[in-house]
């Protein structure tokens, strides 16, 4: 019962610094709680938000994608290439890109369900031969030129809400179902916090491993093509680091980098901090080298913080 | 012929790096029976039964079930042909329900949606059977460890399955839950249900079975009758020897006037209040229930656990190891019940397990002296007659029995006074085993050390040591004189405090 | 273009923080790299004696992160905008949004259509006048017997990077004589040890390569080194060996300036770091003074060749 | 036995990789096994040499420093900034950066070891906050203008062999010798293969990581200064991903990143096959954009073979 209490609590606390950090910005700059600015934040970390379900997933079960960013950048440049290069419909290069960015997560699932490569190895691997790739397809060199309609993804609004905070809301509220209402998101947890007896409870591990990094891998191009649209061009090096964003959104959302441990609403809550943080430190002209060191800081203070929580109970 | 039998196991083979766990062993289960599994830790009860599920893939043999052949079974294959198994080490996922356990692997759904709604029902439902009160929608890591097996025994059961392997499941249960345990596995054999059902405590098996399969050392033995079968029997199947001749005697070494470990009133890790004493060249016995406390005790005098209060004496000084390291050093060793988790680094070789906790002690500026270092490795391969071709052989290729003497060898290199066996020949085979127990013997009487035993064994028990304290929930409930020494009297002891909570409980 | 019924205009109460002077949100490709944190600095230190508000971030050569940043600059009222694009085509939208919203936006280095005034280098050309500079060595040094072999070093992955390289290899065939050169290796390095790794394993394949053109600061220095240590260190650096790259930053200038290394010329633009941050300043005056830039709005930087003779004044405004 | 054969097979493997690279290289051009290139080569690879040995023994532990490749750009800043703002003694400059790095990586023990934080964690925070630290201390600034002398380390000579390929030289073998002579090295195969077991034979877990972190730390320090004088600039910036580039060498050399298995020959050869990709693939002028590609297949395929066999032996 007791137990119930603090992990209540530490589920509430990440909450309770993300409030923290709206009141001190509020403070700095009373812009901060505006409105629009309030959206625009939230339109700023959307891609953070869609890629972080299937990192989500991915952590849940005790492993890591390093492939994400490199995912989005890929996705970039497809999308792009098959709009702008091979004419395609809009649609159709959408749907084609969203399937090869699940076919990279496949790949990533093979060499660590079938293969057995630890996921760091393996999604780094993912990462560095796709940027090549990437690169190759473009040249470099960035492409642009969509119709207008491709624009609604990244910089529509339905009303007021941009269109990349609706398809956010809507990730997270899919990835939430996922992880709560359906049996392989209840394996999901089962894997990551007991592989062994999920195996003899008949759940095929190996399957449920291809499904969350094709899951990631799709969540990742979903974010890619966001991006694309948002920026209206396609890089090839869009995604560059994005992976680490993305794990710290999660990681600081609570969600165990051992696996088995970790919920939804508390990694909606790591990404809106590391939204605020961004644009909180850029409204009070803090020095972006200082953005650094803080953006650390915090990830330090706020993981160790749970680390030692968790060492206390241990004992 | 084989329409008799939903289960057959022929001529497994079952092969680990340097152990042959199943030698040859054939099994027959048949419709509505319950056959019980027994023999000594380690003579492959759990390897065996873990075939049946795939968690265990056989070397050679056969696996029969409901007349189809396999090679070897893989856990979804086992559900479909309705097998259910509860495993000896816990299955279950900590951050998950009480009734999402129960359904694991085979939730209730609607298309991908869980109904957990309907989950909790039927595990309220399968709780009530039981007669065991846990709310189905508790996580299983804020239940009991007791509530837990019930949790594993209520998924078997509510499989609907056909056979239903039981592995030790009254280990942890009180016996009450025993009692209510017994009512549903009665009555799922009269609805036709076949059972195999594993356990150490041989009341339980006469009660409940109505055959009896006996392996010893990984191989099969004899399948009886149990209405026509004896205990004295049975223990001569399952210990291949007379029992007398299964401890080495030991004359009398006892150094009254030299207490090595004194505790006063310990506290902490669970444990309250112990006080004992083990003196030069004696072994004191530590008796109980499975989870009674005693390796707690064990982990706190190591300084592997934190202790709140009392004191603890090394030859009447007093000392305060808050890390295995200064236990160490003080004069104290482990031997861990836990040898895979706690014990052998399987990974490294023979010569490094031994030599770990000196090797700074025979090291110069953190240099190693390399020939001390296989000197000392090679002495204690020599003592314990540790069989390997080589020094340098990883602990991986070894058996349990010469791994728990290189890791013995590991703390008499280490020159420790007292020495705490947890279940020292857990998973040994029997002639390993009386190998143990002779260098046990040597310890006291020609090295004088002083043993602290720990060991759910009854034989064992009362046949190594020269004192019992006995222990449950914590609490030390009894002490025992070698004259006293008494099977009854010392379970009686062990569930001293269990039933007098369970009478607290009913007033 | 920039569109107006959107929510990030409607931020556009751009009202001037009370008393003070303009406020300025400058966002460029990345801080990380000298020839920017030199400018940059200059800039800053330019800025806060005049009395202007300013905020100053890099996204870190990331498109999206740059929307975002100007998207915050919008929001905390900024009276001039000036993106130096991560890729200009990738923040034409926001720009556009800033401009509803009532605020000045500059850009520097491309010719973007949602701003109020380019400040505008073209890296084709610049890379042609590195080529042109490295041409005159080549001539000066090289015949058409004796061809010059050449490497060019280059950071393919950034849009601008390349276009720069793709115009060294242009001015290379335009301004050198008829086949006194060659190209053998087109090598990676933005970093210096990427550069002095590469241009190392080059001259063992090549070791007859003696000119190295390459886009920027790190090339240079990578490409000096390389060679300082091939030849045995400053002073031991034949005739006709060179590094010919842009960027300018004190310690190429140094080299430069010392005259026995291997550095030969550098392509800069106005000058030192602070003639550029002065005419950046400028800039910002002219746009804010509301200058009407409808006309051309397309201020093109000079560029320029800095050699041995000249390299004094530009230390000097370093 | 048997299995010995197939260690020491498995330990050879990664030198038959090598020896078929190099065939490959010398066909391509013969110029690759010119001695001179030979010695360009192990100079270039120097760095990542003397930085694998920490990321031996981390990796070893199974855990991972993120941190390696700030720490070498932050020392670079450091070491830079006493001796030319600060006109500081070379010696000293050198020995107080050394220090710094040790410390650093003791942070990165700190927080791993008495926090409990997951190293991926705890490391990336402070390759976060030090990369801000390093920007700020340089304002991004390049620092030069050394001493003659200090040029010794990275680009001097001893006879014909580079200084910088004499220190990794020492540094392997120092490595060695602490991985095969040294009672940590014991402990550090034993933590990072049974973590409880080492605790129970007395060993100081938390020490060790402690320690090996520590180490981790001054041999990336120790790269950044062999890389500051053979660059003979300083940049915050310097050591940008390196990280990654040390990891591969390591793994590629056959350390098994859960920790417990792997020699200090093999990472010698790991760090070689890098060097001789990058080299060769340079000589044989080979599009930057394909060499990621190459890069990731190999890691993958190096990597995913090692784990077949490891499965097949399992069962
Ligand atoms: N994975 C393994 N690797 C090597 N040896 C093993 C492995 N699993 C089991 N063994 C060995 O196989 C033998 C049989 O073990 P098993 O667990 O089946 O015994 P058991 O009869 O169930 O004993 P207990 O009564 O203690 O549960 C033991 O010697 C054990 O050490
Ligand atoms: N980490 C843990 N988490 C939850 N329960 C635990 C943990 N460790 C031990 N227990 C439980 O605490 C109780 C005491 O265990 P302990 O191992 O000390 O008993 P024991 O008397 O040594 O029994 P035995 O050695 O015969 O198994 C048991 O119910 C055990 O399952
Ligand atoms: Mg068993
Ligand atoms: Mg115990």
């Amino acid at each position: 019962m007791k137990s119930k209490v603090v992990y209540q609590l530490k589920d509430k606390a990440i909450w309770l610094v993300l409030i923290f950090l709206v009141i001190v910005f509020t403070i700095a700059n009373p812009r901060f709680v505006n409105p629009n600015n309030i959206l625009t934040l939230l339109r700023q970390v959307s891609m953070y938000g869609i890629a972080s379900i299937g990192m989500t997933f991915v952590i849940l079960l005790g492993d890591i994608d390093l492939s994400t960013g490199t995912i989005i950048s890929f996705v970039n440049i497809i999308c792009a290439y098959f709009m702008v290069h091979m004419g395609m419909n809009m649609w159709l290069a959408i749907i084609l890109t969203l399937l090869a960015s699940t076919v990279i997560g496949l790949l990533n699932g093979f060499m660590v369900s079938t293969v057995g490569m630890p996921a760091i190895i393996a999604t780094f691997a993912v990462q560095t031969a796709f940027q090549g790739l990437a690169l190759i397809i473009s040249g470099g060199l960035p492409i642009n030129g969509f119709t207008e309609k491709f624009k609604v993804f990244g910089q529509g609004y339905v009303g007021i809400i941009p269109v990349p905070v609706i398809i956010m809301a809507l990730c997270f509220a899919l990835g939430s179902f996922i992880l709560n209402k359906t049996y392989f998101g209840r394996y999901f947890y089962a894997v990551g916090g007991n592989i062994e007896a999920a195996k003899l409870s008949g759940i095929r591990v190996g399957r449920i491993k291809y499904l969350v990094f094709a899951i990631s891998g799709f969540f990742a191009g979903l974010a890619g093509i966001v991006m694309l649209s948002r920026v209206n061009s396609g890089m090839a090096t869009a995604g560059l680091g994005y992976e680490f964003d993305v794990i710290t959104c999660v990681v600081l959302g609570g969600v165990s980098v051992t696996g088995g441990y970790g919920k939804m609403s508390g990694v909606v809550a790591g990404t809106f901090i590391i939204g605020a943080l961004q644009n909180g430190m850029v409204l009070m002209n803090i020095n972006s080298y200082v953005q650094d060191i803080v953006m650390g800081v915090v990830l330090a203070l706020a993981v160790g913080f749970d680390c030692i929580q968790k060492k206390r109970k241990a004992n | 012929m084989s329409e008799e039998y939903v289960l057959q196991l022929e001529h497994i083979r079952k092969e680990y790096p340097g152990v042959v766990a199943l030698k040859d062993v054939t099994l027959e289960l048949r419709k509505g029976e319950i056959l019980a599994l027994i023999g000594e830790n380690g003579a492959g009860k759990s390897t065996l039964i873990k075939c049946c599920s795939g968690a265990v893939i056989p070397t050679s043999g056969k696996i029969i079930v409901n007349g189809k052949e396999y090679d070897s079974m893989t856990p979804q294959l086992a559900a479909e042909n309705g097998i259910a198994i509860i495993y000896q080490e816990f299955n279950n996922v900590k951050e998950l329900s009480a009734a999402e356990n129960l359904f694991l692997g085979r939730p209730i759904k609607k298309g991908i949606v869980v109904d957990k709604k309907a989950m909790e029902r039927e595990a309220a439902k399968a709780f009530e059977q039981l007669r065991i009160k846990i709310n189905p929608k508790t996580l299983m890591k804020d239940l009991t460890v007791g509530y837990q097996q019930m949790v594993e025994i209520a998924k078997a059961i509510q499989q609907d399955a056909k056979i239903l392997i039981m592995d030790e499941p009254s280990a942890p249960l009180t016996s009450a839950e025993v009692e209510s345990m017994f009512r549903v596995v009665e009555r799922l054999r009269k609805e036709g249900i076949s059972i195999i059902y594993i356990s150490h405590r041989l009341e339980e098996i006469y009660r409940l079975s109505d055959r009896i399969l006996v392996l010893r050392d990984g191989e099969y033995v004899k399948t009886l009758q149990t209405s026509e079968s004896h205990v004295q029997e049975l223990i001569k199947l399952m210990v291949g020897r007379e029992l007398t001749e299964t401890y080495p005697p030991r004359g009398d070494c006892i150094d009254k006037s030299q207490v090595v470990l004194e505790v006063k009133d310990l506290t902490g890790n669970g444990d309250e209040n112990i006080s004992l004493k083990v003196h030069k060249g004696e072994i004191l016995g530590l008796g109980g229930l499975v989870g009674a406390g005693r390796t707690e005790l064990a982990e706190m005098i190591f300084g592997a656990a934190k202790r709140q209060s009392g004191q603890m004496f090394i030859n009447g000084k007093e000392v305060n190891p808050k890390t295995p390291r200064e236990a160490i050093d003080t004069g104290i060793a482990l031997v861990p019940e836990d040898r895979k988790r706690h014990g052998a680094m399987l990974g490294i070789s023979i010569k490094d397990n031994i030599n770990m906790p000196i090797y700074e002690k025979n090291s110069t500026l953190s240099v190693i002296n390399s020939k001390k270092e296989v000197a000392t490795a090679e002495k204690y391969r020599e003592n314990m007659a540790i069989k390997t071709p080589s020094l340098h052989q990883l602990m991986k290729n070894l058996s349990g029995g010469n791994q728990q003497k290189v890791i013995l060898g590991r703390w008499l290199a280490a020159n420790s006074e007292l020495i705490i066996f947890d279940e020292p020949t857990r998973g040994i085979d029997v002639g390993a085993k009386y190998e143990i127990y002779k260098i046990m013997n040597d310890l006291v009487e020609k090295e004088g050390k002083a043993i602290l035993m720990i060991s759910s064994e009854m034989e064992e028990l009362m046949g190594m040591s020269d004192r019992i304290v006995v222990l449950s929930e914590g609490k030390m409930t009894g002490e025992l004189a070698k004259e006293e020494f008494n099977q009854e009297v010392i379970m009686e002891f062990a569930s001293e405090a269990r039933t007098s909570i369970e009478e607290e409980k009913t007033v | 273009g920039g569109k107006s019924d959107d929510g990030g205009s409607a931020d556009g109460d751009s009202d001037k923080d009370s008393g003070g002077k303009e406020k300025i949100g400058i966002t460029i490709q990345s801080l990380k790299n000298d020839y920017w944190a030199g400018v940059m600095g200059k800039l800053e230190e330019l800025l806060k004696e005049e009395g202007y508000e300013y905020t100053l971030v890099d996204c870190s050569d990331n498109a999206p992160t740059q929307v975002s940043q100007i998207e915050n600059f919008i929001t905390s009222g900024c009276d001039l905008i000036m993106v130096h694009p991560s890729d200009a085509e990738a923040v034409e939208g926001i720009c556009g949004e800033a401009l509803d919203a009532g605020i000045k936006v500059m850009c520097w280095d491309d010719p973007m259509e949602n701003t109020t005034a380019n400040w505008i280098l073209d890296n084709t050309a610049l890379g042609r006048d590195i080529g042109e500079a490295t041409a005159e060595f080549i001539n000066a040094n090289y015949t058409k017997d004796a061809p010059a072999k050449v490497c060019t070093i280059g950071y393919p992955s950034t849009k601008v990077l390349l276009e720069r390289e793709t115009g060294i290899k242009e001015g290379l065939e335009e301004f050198c004589d008829d086949g006194v050169f060659e190209i053998v290796a087109s090598v990676e390095g933005i970093e210096a040890d990427k550069a002095l790794a590469n241009v190392e394993t080059v001259l063992q394949a090549h070791p007859d390569c003696t000119i190295f053109a390459g886009v920027g600061a790190g090339a240079m220095i990578g490409a000096n080194e390389a060679l300082l240590q091939k030849f045995g260190g400053a002073g031991k650096i034949p005739e006709n060996v060179g590094v010919i790259t842009t960027d300018v930053t004190m310690q190429q200038l140094e080299s430069l300036k010392a005259g026995d290394e291997a550095v030969r010329a550098i392509v800069g633009f106005e000058g030192s770091s602070l003639d550029t941050a002065k005419a950046c300043l400028e800039m910002y005056k002219r746009i804010l003074s509301g200058e009407d830039f409808s006309g051309d709005k397309n201020v093109v930087r000079p560029t320029r060749a800095i050699t041995v003779d000249d390299v004094d004044d530009i230390i000097a405004g370093m």
